[in-house]
């Protein structure tokens, strides 16, 4: 069943390309009724999850058996609201409006494929099939920001492709030392989980580390590996932001949780302090440089840098914490799960509606917006509440996640999770003042006739803002669900 | 003892000589004097061989080059436009480079020469060699002689391919280009 | 085979054992005689008379797979699966070629020596793979050589096929006399030339002249593998000789030289010459150098020329790791197979782009000429190591297998090379996806464009289908290691 | 689960309100009704001692709690609310956003009652924010004024600073013990339990305006009025009050907090005072006036006295939201709020009337409840230490000056200021805008008749049943307290008399820039924006520039080398590759062979590609394929010597 | 007459060869050049063959195969050279650089 969640949109995208042409309209709802399957998959999947330990809903079949390589697929409580919270926000970005410059088979066919290869990501219980979706997520990527996007969308696709393709590859040496450090050989996670290889630290164990951190930080991205990030947001059409942010760099994250926290544990807790000190880092720098930016993409951008930040932070203050304070860990870790859904989910809406203004004003400067708020309510309600669940505020998505990214964090580095919370602040003048600028104060006259958001907009951006104060006011069923996850993980 | 002097005589004359006539290959100022120079290196060498015991096989080296060299005579002739290939030429390029080149191959060929110890096994001086090498080329090394003989075969017909100007459909060149990018061209 | 069946002249000269190669050279004088004597309006006949002569020395080749492992002909030829893989390779390489070739050449009058001088090629890289002795290294080498400057020249009112011929053969002949007297050198120490006897006479002897006869062998085969510092012949063949030559050209002769360098390299002994290191600073060398010069190529066949180059560098990793790790032999052969298929693919476009090279006006092709393009991306992120495709698992492969030899710097240099090479794969594709189309694009033929899209299709099969291919890999053995 | 009604009566009204919002006609009816039953419910709530839990995860359960200073508040936020919201509904009819503006009072209304009713720092870290988010939006509400959103902005800031100090003791408490329940803060020892202690007085000192937060208070005058009377009355300023009356005694591992926050609270009642008396403009007055207060209520806290701070907040929510609303009367009457323009006293009597109380109950004079709770707190202080008591008979001095000057230029009789007199806008001039409504009448009255009536807290008995509402005790005066402290209430008002008399009651005689200075925080909103805020956001842009020519430089410059190298390779091969050969053997060679002009090229291309900085130089890396076969040959060759090189160095 | 003289003469022709091949313009003469450290190499393996390989009967066909090279190379040259005169008139190296970079 999950794998048709991985096949179903990369056979659709085949078959969109292979087919006839339909008009736009009806490439789009071809193209968003192939998309909705892995959505349906994903809540039949959460339906059926137990909240047990262990990996679930597994689908193995041999693959490369001389290498150990297999075609393996499950959830488990990490995996399962990643790859949910994907599926959603895949179906809300196909829908979203924009420019497809007359090649809609073509934009649609590269949404699917991108769809069918960032659910394997989270669904791959295999490191081989691991890596080829994680790799193949930035061809998708570089041709949806170099075809459809503005500006110098070349340039930026092409800093994109070499950059992550860069980390990937220095994560693909990381993945062959493990793999070549495990008896017998293999890449099944299952295994390599039990197997727990380099267990006995050492130079080899510590490089392998040092791969995995660089390979998975620059597509998180952390602090100094995101130059890539700004210009590729920039120029990407809306909907390619909102599965950049929301999803690609999820992948980063994820693999920290899912490789290196569950397979290298021991390496990890040596090594968490720096990776803490990498995240807080993060949380402060992205932050104060989201603070200076004039350009609301690049604002939102920078502020991803600061959320990922607060993921960081959460996986390696469980690292940390493991074994000594197991509640505390699984706090953390709880946390910076919870994050990467509420981020994908907030920041997925900031961009969409990023892209709405795009497409009434063709330009980002917020100095040349203001006032906005008479003329589009719904925008700016989504904006607001948006902006709000991304500083922080409970009641919010944000909220329960980092507050309890920063309880983990502050039992094994106070002082770190001290200095995260400077975060706290600069992001709510980051956002308050995005807002005052965009949507408050005069209407300048050149957007005196500006739309309000269309029905199909509003209609994506719904789910989104909805299940964003869901998750603020009723987290219990995302948290159950993670915690099954977190709880045994940190705890063993 | 007199052969071991008549030996040692031998080499350093033809020997030596055939290094001095490879010298000279290069330092004559006609392709056709060059091209006899080379052919009397060769002889040098095949000498040697023989001094070494290997008759066969330098008598079918000098006989071999005697005609090599002489095609390469007829073929400056024809193609150099230079009747008797006789006109001074000094046509080096990169001499000094070439010169160095030369002199470290030299050297480190020479050093290994000298300084490496390589085991001292004689052949057997009253050896049937031509004969060891029938039963070589027929026996243990047959593969390796048939490959030979294709290499030679497929040089044949590579040569002709690409030298010969007659074709058995007239010119051989006609339509021997690469095609035309746009096809409303010549391609047939 | 155990040569039971076929003995003919000896006790250890089982015709079997090369009833591929056999078939070839039977092949090659029929396509001859038949060149010779049809009428002109037959002469593509010819290619159809070598593909089959490639089907039926392709299929003795797979009937041997699995058998002796063992050595023959008095221990000079390797009846090992890895010559047997090579010449499955090779084979395919070569029918692909042909079919390239077609209509490419169906203007010439001399199309029907082409595929003589083709199968007598191949031929070359496939004695070149098996040769278990250095004077058959030194003949294969020198068939392929021989018959590689030829099809470079096969252009014979072209300016640039024949200066490309004469400088493929220039590099060649100063490199074959390196080969030559290293090999001599060689001989000195072990008193023969087959490489088992050499595995057991080197040990031990004089250092000097094994390390000046290993360099000097090494620059002979890194000739035919396009590798630093022989490879300057490669973008001139890649540009100047006919595209389906070029393709075969940067294809068929490094399955051969691949291997050649590894059977020398396991038996040559590693206290006494550091072989390795040598390879691996090669290696280094010629990835590095492929990608810097392909970088800012403005010509797609220069730049495909120098894309192999670099290739050759990967390929050389696979040789670091020759029995260091377990991984090294698979790797070897899933690489040449990788390669192959995607270098085929990318010139198999170029070709059916009749030659087109210009790297502007390839602006446009994705919306004239999808499938095309579409294989055009395919094998360029192969080349890259793009997963699924079967670059990917090359690189994955041979990665593991520099890892597991201890010589992690060189993966490391790998991968940054990789990330160059990205670059310069992707200025190709830029053009053709994000530009709109400036001219029409017209293309050569169905049999060119059948070859290259079956190619294209292979580099996606090799890559997912890749378990039961290295499952037969597996048993490899490269003797007389 | 019903004790959720807290949130869930205002939050549904707050939604009806937004759905009537298309027919005007009836918003006040269903704002003042949803108003009425948030208050029935605090009712409740207080009576049954309400109690709810709302699980969020496995480790994470919000809870409520109804019970001691909590179940008061419960009553008193909405009861205050109310009639501020029936006064907004009425004089802001005009208003096109009054639908949103009422919405979001009721919200405020429903986070606050979570924020007291809430039984963990958890719950109360949510109402927190919330209640801080809602008045960013409060204070906004004329967002189409420019000079607004920035003002919530800076007050929503400051307070969000202060709130990190929640979040940290949340977070601490829960990282320590699992659980951040009230009742279990006193298992805290060591670190966390100072770091609770410090993370909550931070926070309180926030949200109720304390040094060095105050300034935010002026900054939310930026709101309407009925806003600022919500905000500063019984809910939002009051939470800080609240939390640490409610913690203080619990946190028993961290002694040192009790003294910080009286000496705190003590500080800001007496700074407080000082700039509250040197206001022009009548809400700022009344702002720093509430900080003033708050710091007495701290005073309170920290003296160990809860009941003494409960009696002063509940009074001090009434009389407060009296003097705001009076303020929105006078705003709406004159137009202005400056108060050299005003002494209206003659013309809104009724007004006045129900001011003067007010101003009475500021001031702390007898028989008003405030009096009664001031002259608690002084004896709570004084039970602590004698500096703490001189320092609230002094405070309770400057407020008697700061009331009596401002009840005097509000409505004080005649036009006794200069400009007020002298410019033909005068009080009667501005009259035209009308009196209170009938609506704002009521309001104001019932404020003023609960002030009244808060009198009875001096009735003998009453001690014990605030002592028993708010779960606190009360400290036994001693004798000298009352004289003291109403002798202090004497002196102010006799200088503001005096004053008056001089026609100085304005400026106080003090220099316009050192009154500025001094009434503007002593310029402590000036130094945060100097010392924090700038250099922030100085930081903050050379960060910006830093990422892009700095840190991504790195990566430009990474990408630059391969071109770089291949341009070094370039020259290496054109301008003579038979440098291989010459290095190799060791030979020093002029360069050479290439020809003088593909030389110069070659040279000036590098330049060129240099100057131009771009990676594209980088094509010149095939200049090493010069085209020429004899320079092969020398790579070739050179490359044969460094094979056998490499061999030999490998071999050992 | 012992190995070492008989390898230094081998290393002479060779070396000349190697600076034959690398100085020469005309490619006829490049190829004599080539022909040379054939020669040299030539001479090394009957060296081999009759003082240290105990008159192994492969050092007499490693010569023979050394030939066979020898002829290949000079037949393919010749062709080559004649191919290249016709259709550009060239007969030194500098003349084909139109394949370059």
């Amino acid at each position: 069943m999950l794998s048709a969640a991985i096949f179903v949109p990369i056979v659709g995208a085949l078959a969109l390309l292979l087919a006839p042409a339909l008009s736009e309209r009806r490439t789009r709802l071809v193209a968003l009724a192939i998309s909705a399957v892995p959505l349906a998959i994903m809540v039949v999947a959460w339906v059926r999850f137990d909240g047990g330990d262990g990996f679930q809903l597994v689908e193995s079949v041999p693959w490369i058996p001389t290498l150990g390589v297999g075609y393996k697929v499950g959830v488990d409580g990490v995996s399962l609201p990643l790859a949910a919270m994907s599926a959603l926000l895949f179906v809300v970005s196909m829908a979203y409006p924009v420019d497809l410059r007359g090649r809609a088979r073509q934009y649609f066919a590269a949404f699917l494929f991108l769809e069918g290869i960032s659910l394997g990501v989270f669904l791959a219980l295999d490191l081989f099939l691991f890596y080829v979706f994680f790799d193949l997520s930035l061809v998708g990527m570089y041709f949806l920001i170099a075809v459809w996007g503005h500006g110098d969308a070349q340039r930026s696709a092409l800093k994109f492709f070499l950059y992550t393709l860069a980390g990937s590859l220095a994560m693909l040496l990381a993945i062959l030392g493990l793999y070549l450090a495990s008896e017998p050989r293999t890449f099944d996670m299952a295994e390599l989980i039990a197997q727990q290889p380099l267990a006995g630290g050492g130079l080899r164990a510590a490089l392998v580390f040092l791969g995995f951190v660089i390979g998975l930080g620059v597509k998180t991205p952390i602090v100094p590996f995101h130059t890539w990030l700004p210009p590729a947001h920039v120029d990407a059409p809306a909907p390619a932001s909102t599965i950049l942010a929301g999803v690609l760099l999820k992948m980063g994250t994820y693999g920290f949780v899912r490789i290196l926290l569950s397979m290298m544990p021991d390496t990890f807790q040596r090594f968490a302090l720096p990776v803490a000190i990498v995240g807080v880092v993060g949380i402060v720098y992205g932050a104060l440089v989201a603070l200076a930016q004039t350009n609301l993409k690049r604002l939102i951008a920078y502020s991803s840098v600061n959320h990922m930040g607060y993921v960081i932070l959460g996986v390696a203050a469980a690292a940390a914490a493991m074994g000594d304070d197991p509640d505390a860990a699984a706090l953390a870790l709880s946390g910076a799960t919870l994050e990467m859904v509420a981020h994908g989910l907030i920041t997925g809406a900031l961009f969409l509606v990023a892209g709405s203004v795009w497409s009434r004003a063709e330009t980002y400067e917020l100095g040349e917006l203001g006032g906005l708020a008479g003329r589009a309510p719904a925008m700016t309600g989504v904006v607001v509440v948006a902006a709000f669940a991304s500083l922080g505020l409970p009641g919010l998505a944000g909220f329960v996640a980092e507050f309890q990214v920063f309880a983990g964090t502050f039992s094994v580095y106070p002082v770190l999770a001290g200095l995260g919370l400077l975060g706290l602040v600069v992001t709510a003048a980051v956002f308050l003042r995005m807002v005052q600028r965009t949507f408050l104060g005069t209407l300048p006259e050149r957007w005196a006739s500006w739309p309000d958001l269309s029905r199909i907009e509003a209609l994506a951006l719904l789910p989104l803002i909805v299940l964003v104060v869901l998750i603020g006011v009723a987290p219990a069923w995302v948290l159950d669900v993670i915690d099954s996850a977190s709880g045994p993980l940190v705890d063993r | 003892m007199s052969e071991s002097l008549f030996v040692d005589v031998a080499f350093w004359l033809f020997g030596g000589g055939s290094v001095v006539a490879a010298w000279l290959v290069f330092r004559t100022d006609s392709m056709v004097r060059a091209a006899y120079w080379l052919l009397a290196s060769f002889a040098g060498v095949g000498v040697v061989m023989v001094v070494l015991n290997a008759r066969f096989l330098g008598l079918v080296l000098v006989l071999m080059m005697a005609g090599e060299m002489t095609i390469m005579a007829v073929f400056m002739v024809m193609f150099m436009m230079n009747p008797a290939g006789l006109n001074p030429m000094t046509m080096v390029h990169q001499h000094r480079q070439a010169k160095i080149a030369g002199v470290v191959a030299f050297a480190g060929l020479a050093l290994v020469g000298v300084v490496a110890e390589f085991p001292d096994r004689p052949a057997d001086p009253e050896g049937e060699a031509t004969a060891e090498l029938g039963r070589e080329l027929l026996g243990d090394s047959m593969l390796i002689f048939e490959t030979a003989g294709v290499t030679l075969l497929a040089t044949m017909i590579g040569s002709i391919a690409i030298a010969s100007k007659r074709g058995r459909f007239g010119d051989a060149e006609d339509g021997s280009a690469p095609p035309p990018l746009d096809p409303q061209g010549d391609h047939s | 085979m155990d040569g039971a069946g076929l003995d003919a002249g000896g006790m250890d000269m089982p015709l079997g054992s090369v009833a591929p190669e056999i078939v070839l050279i039977v092949g090659a004088v029929v396509v001859l005689v038949f060149a010779l004597f049809a009428p002109r309006r037959f002469q593509a006949g010819a290619a159809a008379l070598a593909l089959v002569t490639l089907a039926v020395s392709g299929f003795a080749s797979a009937v041997m797979l699995g058998g002796s492992q063992s050595l023959t002909f008095f221990d000079t030829y390797a009846a090992d699966d890895t010559a047997v893989w090579a010449k499955l390779i090779v084979l395919a390489v070569t029918a692909v070629t042909v079919l390239l070739s077609v209509e490419w050449f169906a203007g010439d009058p001399r199309h029907g020596e082409y595929y003589t001088l083709l199968l007598l090629s191949a031929l070359g890289a496939v004695v070149l793979a098996g040769a278990a002795d250095l004077m058959g290294i030194i003949l294969g080498l020198l068939l392929s050589s021989a018959t590689g400057y030829v099809l470079a020249a096969y252009h014979r009112t072209d300016a640039r096929s024949g200066e490309a011929a004469m400088k493929y053969y220039l590099l060649g002949a100063l490199t074959n006399g390196a080969l030559v007297y290293g090999a001599v050198l060689l001989f000195g120490l072990g008193a023969t030339t087959t490489l088992l006897g050499l595995a057991d006479a080197l040990p031990g002897s004089d250092a000097t002249a094994l390390v000046t006869g290993t360099a000097l062998v090494v620059l002979g085969l890194a000739f035919k593998l396009g590798a630093v510092p022989a490879h300057a012949w490669v973008p001139d063949v890649a540009d100047g000789a006919p595209a389906p030559a070029a393709a075969f050209l940067t294809v068929a002769p490094k399955v051969g030289a691949l291997i050649a360098i590894g059977r020398l390299a396991v038996t040559l002994p590693e206290a006494d010459v550091g072989w390795r290191p040598l390879v691996a600073v090669l290696a280094a060398a010629t990835m590095t150098l492929g990608n810097l010069a392909a970088l800012h190529q403005d010509d797609v066949r220069r730049l495909l020329g120098w894309s192999a180059v670099s290739q050759a560098g990967y390929g050389l990793m696979a040789v670091v790791a020759l029995g260091r790790s377990d991984l090294g032999i698979s790797s070897l052969l899933y690489f040449l197979a990788a390669y192959a298929l995607a270098n085929l693919a990318a010139f198999g476009v170029v070709v059916e782009l009749r030659g087109r090279t210009d790297l502007r006006s390839y602006a446009g092709l994705a919306s004239a000429r999808p499938l095309l393009a579409a294989v055009l991306v395919i094998s360029f992120l192969s080349l890259v190591g793009i997963p699924p495709l079967a670059g990917f698992t090359a690189k994955v492969l041979l990665f593991g297998a520099v890892v597991d030899a201890g010589y992690t710097w060189l993966a490391v240099l790998a991968v940054v090379n990789t990330v160059v090479s990205l670059a310069y794969y992707l200025r190709v594709l830029a053009p053709s996806y994000f530009e709109p189309l400036a001219a029409p694009i017209p293309v050569l033929g169905r049999w060119a464009r059948a070859a290259t899209l079956t190619c294209g299709l292979g580099v996606i099969a090799l890559g997912i289908g890749a378990g039961p291919f290295l499952d037969a890999l597996g048993i490899s053995r490269l003797l007389p290691g | 689960m019903t004790g959720w009604l807290l949130l869930i009566v205002p939050l549904v009204a707050a939604g009806l309100v937004l759905g009537a919002g298309r027919r005007r006609e009836l918003l006040p009816a269903v704002a003042v009704s949803g108003a009425s039953a948030t208050l029935a419910v605090g009712i409740w709530a207080a009576s049954t001692e309400a109690t709810a839990s709302w699980r969020w995860g496995e480790r994470l359960v919000l809870g409520l709690d109804v019970e001691g200073l909590g179940a008061v508040m419960v009553v008193l936020v909405p009861a205050v609310a109310l009639p501020v919201i029936a006064y907004a509904a009425a004089t802001m009819s005009q208003d096109r956003a009054l639908a949103r503006l009422l919405a979001l009072m009721l919200a405020f209304v429903g986070a606050m009652l979570v924020l007291v009713a809430a039984a963990d720092l958890l719950t109360l870290l949510v109402a927190w924010e919330l209640v801080s988010a809602l008045s960013w939006a409060l204070i906004a509400h004329d967002w189409r004024d420019p000079e607004r959103p920035p003002l919530a902005l800076h007050a929503f800031l400051t307070t969000r600073t202060g709130d990190l100090g929640l979040v940290a003791a949340a977070a601490v408490a829960l990282a320590a013990l699992g659980t951040a329940d009230y009742d279990a803060l006193g298992a805290l020892t060591g670190w966390p339990a100072h770091a609770v202690a410090a993370g909550l007085v931070v926070a309180a000192a926030a949200k109720s305006a304390q040094l060095p937060f105050s300034p935010w208070l002026f900054s939310a005058m930026a709101g309407p009025t009925p806003v600022s009377a919500l905000l500063h009355s019984a809910t939002m300023v009051a939470a800080g009050a609240y939390v640490l009356a409610r913690t203080v005694p619990e946190l028993e591992g961290a002694a040192w907090m009790a003294g910080a926050v009286a000496a705190l609270g003590l500080a800001t009642a007496l700074t407080g005072g000082v700039v509250a008396s040197l206001q022009t403009d009548l809400k700022r007055a009344l702002a720093a006036s509430t900080s003033a207060q708050y710091g007495l209520i701290l005073v309170a806290v920290g003296a160990g006295s809860t009941a003494a701070a409960g009696a002063h907040l509940v009074t001090h929510a009434i009389f407060k939201a009296l003097l705001f609303l009076g303020a929105g009367v006078v705003l709406h009457a004159a137009g202005t709020l400056e108060l050299g323009r005003l002494r209206l006293g003659r013309v809104l009597p009724f007004t006045a009337a129900t001011f003067v109380v007010g101003a009475a109950a500021l001031a702390g004079l007898p028989p008003l409840g405030a009096a009664w709770s001031k002259e608690e707190i002084l004896a709570a202080a004084a039970h602590s230490g004698p500096w703490l008591a001189a320092g609230v008979v002094v405070a309770s001095g400057l407020s008697a000056l700061y009331t009596a000057r401002l009840a005097l230029l509000a409505f004080g009789p005649g036009s006794g200021s200069a400009s007020g007199s002298s410019a033909g806008s005068g009080p009667g001039a501005v009259l035209s805008k009308g009196g209170p409504s009938v609506v704002e009448r009521t309001a104001l009255g019932v404020l003023a008749v609960a002030t009244v009536a808060l009198g009875a807290l001096w009735l003998p008995g009453a001690g014990e049943v605030v002592e028993a509402g708010t779960a606190g005790l009360l400290q036994a005066g001693a004798a000298w307290e009352l004289p003291a402290s109403l002798a202090a209430v004497a002196a102010g008002v006799g200088l503001v008399v005096m004053a008056d008399r001089r026609r100085r009651l304005v400026d106080l005689g003090l220099a316009p820039r050192i009154r500025v200075a001094v009434a503007d925080w002593f310029g402590l909103a000036t130094a945060a924006r100097i010392l924090i805020v700038d250099p922030v956001l100085t930081l903050s842009r050379a960060l910006a520039t830093f990422d892009d020519q700095v840190v991504d430089a790195g990566v430009r410059l990474a990408a630059r080398v391969p071109p770089a190298l291949s341009r070094a390779l370039a020259w290496w091969g054109e301008r003579s590759v038979d440098g291989i050969v010459q290095a190799v053997a060791g030979v020093t060679l002029a360069a050479g062979v290439a020809s003088r002009r593909a030389d110069e090229r070659v040279v000036d291309r590098a330049v060129e590609g240099l100057a131009r900085e771009t990676g594209r130089a980088g094509r010149q890396s095939r200049r090493l394929q010069t085209g020429l076969a004899h320079h092969y040959y020398l790579i070739a060759a050179g490359g044969l010597v460094a094979l056998v090189a490499i061999a030999i160095l490998g071999t050992s | 007459m012992n190995l070492s003289a008989l390898l230094v003469v081998s290393a002479a022709l060779f070396g000349i060869g190697v600076y034959g091949a690398l100085s020469q313009q005309t490619f006829v003469m490049i190829m004599m050049g080539l022909e040379l450290m054939l020669n040299g190499a030539m001479l090394a393996a009957v060296a081999f063959w009759a003082m240290s390989a105990g008159g192994a009967p492969k050092g007499q066909l490693l010569t023979v195969i050394v030939m066979a090279v020898m002829a290949v190379e000079a037949a393919l040259g010749f062709a080559l050279v004649i191919g290249i005169y016709r259709i550009r008139k060239a007969d030194m190296t500098e003349k084909l650089k139109r394949l370059r970079g």
